[in-house]
């Protein structure tokens, strides 16, 4: 069980304890991170190579918010993701072929081409879509959320988000709306301490962007270590517990780090010198894992044998890719309406 | 057979739906317990609960994501945005989210859900309360935009409205929520997309929307009375899904065509059909076809100013009696 | 001097004493009380003898929050109204006689009828307009701040807003702005228990619906008695002090109730039995007033003549404005644009 | 005179009028540090310093507020709106606050600002980061409208804006960045409300506007070359003033009109130009007004489909050749 130790002027802090995630469980995590780690590592490379266009927005760093979330959460339960999505896509279990094919607009692709990199969706896997309007996608979520305590149905609703979009409108309208409806909705703030190229520390009020805020909706503040899978999962799982308990909302903000720039365009000059360094050196939420894991009795070979699977199916998932054809162009015009075309007269 | 006013139409339809089908719920500012700030909605919260329908904060981003996130995952969300002009406070959703997210994501995404909200002028509101904004939606791929005229066509296009797969903007003229008008008894449910000829004639079609279409009626009978014009007025009633072809056709009969437009003149829904008709119907037309529209002014307070910048029955006529003279 | 006291739990609560209201600042209180009482109540029987048009919202029960205001303020302050803005107008010194015209729709209107109740403004006043979509003139008093900063100007701009405008996403996203870019800028919300039908309650996740928010912003939480004119004179000065100083914004909550309806539309049947009259029995801010003003030892007869000449004022402004011509059609299509016209196209 | 890429000239044109007057005023997301996401705004925090140039939060209805608060009581502003798709979360303030503060004031108030925003497609970005939508802007009363195509316009029509009393929204377009084109030295001060003959011709008349210039003009080469077919393609630079004059000359001397418009097709800034055309030079026309538009859809990001969604020189060229000889 997660625990959490509040003090009197700052969030809650969450205790790392070990109970609650076994061998298989730990395995799981660290098979998604790993994963989202060489999936987007390949997207760069895509890019490089001119395979990707259009922009991209990688989770290099970030990878523990997702892995934690995703396992934390159960079959049915919903994530509304960002631009930034294609690690929560992945940790959902979307293969890692129909990410890569959108990002190049192939065929293959998960949307066919017709989203790309920012609108990665996958409704099978509970991927409700990736929104690329910061702060669109909270009260969406909210909806999602009303439908499950309307039917009964026994779903959370998961919405990430970065720092940066808890500034904009959107975020206030839907925490207060999912407050007083107590909704089963969780908004995960992964604080990766820059909005664009702007350190959320300039344009912020409060220190805590999603934390300091939780009191304005009667909520308590809860922050944890966004680079510790284990500490993401607690949390998490915590908060996914409550809602579907019909205790209502959270607001959960992981402190955690982007390795690459904004987006692919961003070579990301305006980090104060050693500071990638430090969390590469010190904060790597796989590096922290991989100890982790061996620590808790799991053996080296187990940990290569993840990785290697994973390094195999991204090659392959490239090599599918790279042979599939462009998006189809007969399909420029379906499914703007849901007769499956755009027919706006007759 | 009963007489019916539009508003008291508005919740008969929103219950007609809500009855049929539990997965109907809606949500909007002071629409349960107050019944609406127009009075449309008075019955429906004692009718299917708390629940079903439920009062919202001053939160119109919250309203239209939630309404959009219900529909997407199950659910047929009525959302009412209480006044048009306030669609610009959440137009992200509108503009950027439900109308394009079955797009975005080749087909996978529904979003079967209603805004209605409270559109046009005559209130003497002033210029943030009694703008005609249907072209803010028209502009937009993937939604559906509809403008009833009477109390019948609010119940049945809402019905269509509600049983649509797709995102539709229904806009209730708040100048027309008094009017009376015979309504049959029993289930009633129209087609998106269908324009209606409310007056048959052979000189000049006359396009018109909402609180245009009486005055456009009004207009076509003193033409004929004072001139002799004998003029066709259609009931455009919906932008998205367009039905051209009975408007073409009636230009095809008819060589003249004038729209009636409560908007301010740029971009309004009357400049597309214009140009689809002068297109088209290119070698139909027997003279230019013109735009009566609200000057391109925002609409200001007080009476006499705002009667005289929407089109009233007598600029309407005179405005066409002219151009065909010419 | 303005003294607060804070407790643990909750918000500041302004402590009411004496010093710093002069027998002359109370008077004039007084008569700024008493004038908005008059004209409002005389918009709201022109109104039922249909001279009125439109909608208009009355502010009889908040007389003390725009009399409190207004006095704290200094010529050159800048007032940003919403629709409910005809108290705060005349507050500022604007003529009954022009605001009762702008209702009636007369060419002596304040706005010549062009903009209705809704949108009073007279810039030679310091009232920089009401704005009728909620929300939206809070980051415009954000910028008018932003001007004072930039230029070195000494004025302070001050917003004026309802409990449910709160739960809008512009409230937020200017709460923050001002915040970080410290402007002299004051937010005004006046609790009046109400949004339009709905009690605040019931629509938001606090209890207080402005000052349960201020640490969200790093900004203390500050109350008053809305129905106090002293109180909301100290509790408003000590504000525009400080941001005039160069101390930043505040955000300020007054207690308030509305007597009215929200609109001249509205019976106002959902308020439980009995509240309006406790509210008129216990505390009205005319009362108050009246009593404080005899209790600081000013004579019935001053208070009295005030009344009469306020009444005087009032009949006078409604007779010209009875006279008055309806506005001239000739000014349709003017000034749309600074060149007086409205010329889209050559 | 120098070779400057659109992009630098967006710079150039604001420094200039930062020189020129204290007033002048810059805000936005990543504008001042980093110098802009295109890197258009490069170097004015060093040369203006942190007062004058300004990064904000990720509030778009703060950045629109503040600046017209700003312009209200004696600033200047100029404010960046990152992707012109995010006018939809700020709508409010171009649809009812700025647009309409100075009819509705009788006059009192004034909102000399700027909006810049990066508009159009091309760069793959997908559906809610690629909209052409100045007919979101053109449509609301008491706005100015202006999309340059050039670096030269990109300077003269910034400056025009920054001077202008009223508020503009000036639409960049992201595909045209890193074109280049001659500029004069010292400097530069164009009208609003100027259209401009980029290629006269005497068979047709095309009205083009930002991205869709460059492609007409090719287009217009390419019909010259293929069919003998000679066009007058006009840059329409402004959308509000427009200069119906220049139009409206042209298509009385070729008697024909295209429009190519990058915005899907509904209520597109070509519509309101044929609802003009077609009235009022009606009988200049010797064939039906043509618009050629991206269909009526979300883009698509994929560049296959993107190229095809696009009015490209092949489509452009095909449509105008078909229609003339039809
Ligand atoms: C309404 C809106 N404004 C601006 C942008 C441009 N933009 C895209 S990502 C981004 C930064 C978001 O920062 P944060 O929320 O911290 O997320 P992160 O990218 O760090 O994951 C901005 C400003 C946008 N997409 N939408
Ligand atoms: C964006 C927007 N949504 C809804 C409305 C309709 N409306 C006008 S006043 C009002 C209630 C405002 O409540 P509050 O902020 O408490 O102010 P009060 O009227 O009580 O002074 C509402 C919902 C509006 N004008 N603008
Ligand atoms: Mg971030
Ligand atoms: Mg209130």
């Amino acid at each position: 069980m997660a625990k959490t130790q509040t003090t009197a002027a700052g969030p809650s802090v969450l205790v790392r304890t070990n109970d609650g995630i076994d061998a298989d469980l730990r395995l799981r995590m660290y098979r998604s991170q790993v994963q989202i780690r060489e999936a987007e590592q390949r997207a760069n490379d895509l890019f490089l190579q001119n395979l990707v266009k259009g922009t991209s927005h990688l989770s290099l760093g970030q990878e523990a918010v997702a892995a934690g979330c995703a396992a934390a959460m159960q079959p049915g339960d919903l994530s509304f993701c960002t631009y930034r999505g294609h690690a929560h896509t992945l940790a959902r279990g979307v293969a890692v072929e129909k990410v890569l094919g959108e990002l190049m607009g192939r065929d293959n692709g998960l949307l066919r081409g017709k989203g790309g990199s920012m609108h990665l969706t996958s409704i099978e896997h509970g991927v409700m879509g990736s929104y690329a309007i910061i702060g669109a996608h909270l009260p969406i979520a909210c909806g999602a959320a009303w439908r499950a305590q309307y039917k009964g149905d026994k779903d959370v609703s998961v919405c990430f988000f970065g720092d940066g979009t808890t500034n904009i409108g959107a975020f206030h309208e839907a925490l207060n709306f999912a407050v007083i409806w107590k909704l089963p909705v969780v908004f995960v703030c992964e604080n990766n301490l820059y909005m664009e190229y702007t350190p959320i520390s300039e344009v912020t009020a409060v220190a805590n962007p999603a934390a300091d805020r939780a009191s304005a909706y009667g909520l308590q503040p809860i922050m944890a270590d966004g680079q510790d899978a284990d500490a993401v999962y607690r949390t998490a799982k915590a908060a996914f517990d409550k809602a579907r308990a019909g205790g209502g909302p959270s607001l959960l903000e992981f402190k955690t780090y982007r390795y690459s720039g904004h987006s692919r365009a961003d070579p990301a000059k305006y980090r104060p010198a050693g500071e990638l360094e430090h969390w590469k050196a010190n904060r790597d939420p796989i590096k922290i894992y991989r100890q982790r894991a061996l620590d808790s009795g799991i053996s080296h070979a187990q940990l290569d044998e993840i990785e290697g699977s994973v390094k195999q199916e991204v090659d392959q998932a490239t090599e599918k890719c790279k042979a599939a054809p462009p998006t189809s162009v007969d399909i420029l015009c379906t499914d703007v309406y849901a007769d499956g075309g755009w027919a706006w007269r007759n | 057979m009963a007489e019916l006013t539009y508003r008291d139409a508005v919740a008969r339809g929103i219950a007609q739906e809500m009855s049929r089908d539990s997965d109907v719920v809606f949500l909007g500012e002071d629409i349960a317990k107050a019944g609406g700030v127009f009075k449309a909605t008075v019955g429906l919260l004692e009718q299917f609960g708390p629940l079903r329908v439920r009062d919202t904060p001053i939160s119109e981003q919250a309203i239209l994501g939630a309404a959009m996130g219900a529909a997407m995952t199950g659910l047929k969300p009525i959302a009412e945005i209480m006044f048009s002009d306030f669609i610009a406070v959440c137009f992200d959703y509108l503009a950027n989210e439900f109308s394009k997210s079955r797009y975005m994501t080749n087909g996978q995404v529904k979003c079967p859900l209603v805004v209605r909200t409270g559109n046009g002028g005559g209130a003497r509101f002033g210029a943030q309360h009694s703008q005609s904004v249907e072209n803010w939606c028209m502009m937009i791929p993937g939604l559906k935009v509809v403008a009833p005229s009477t109390p019948l066509d609010v119940i049945g296009l809402l019905a269509a409205s509600v049983r649509d797969p797709d995102p539709v903007i229904f806009f209730e003229h708040k100048s027309l929520y008094a009017v009376k008008g015979e309504v049959p008894d029993g289930e009633i449910v129209d087609t998106l997309g269908t324009a209606k000829i409310v007056r048959p004639g052979k000189d000049a079609t006359i396009l018109a929307l909402a609180m245009m279409v009486p005055r456009a009626l009004a207009a076509a009978e003193r033409l004929k009375a004072e001139h002799g014009v004998d003029c066709e007025v259609i009931d455009v009633r919906s932008l998205v899904p367009l039905d051209t072809q009975t408007m073409l056709a009636s230009v095809a009969r008819t060589g003249r065509v004038f729209t009636v437009e409560e908007n301010p003149r740029l971009c309004g829904w009357g400049a597309e059909l214009v140009s689809i008709i002068a297109d088209e119907a290119f070698y139909d037309l027997d003279g230019p076809p013109v735009r009566i529209t609200t000057p391109h002014i925002p609409l200001p307070a007080a009476d006499a100013l705002e009667d005289l910048a929407i089109p009233s029955v007598q600029r309407i006529t005179n405005t066409i009696q002219r151009s065909l003279s010419a």
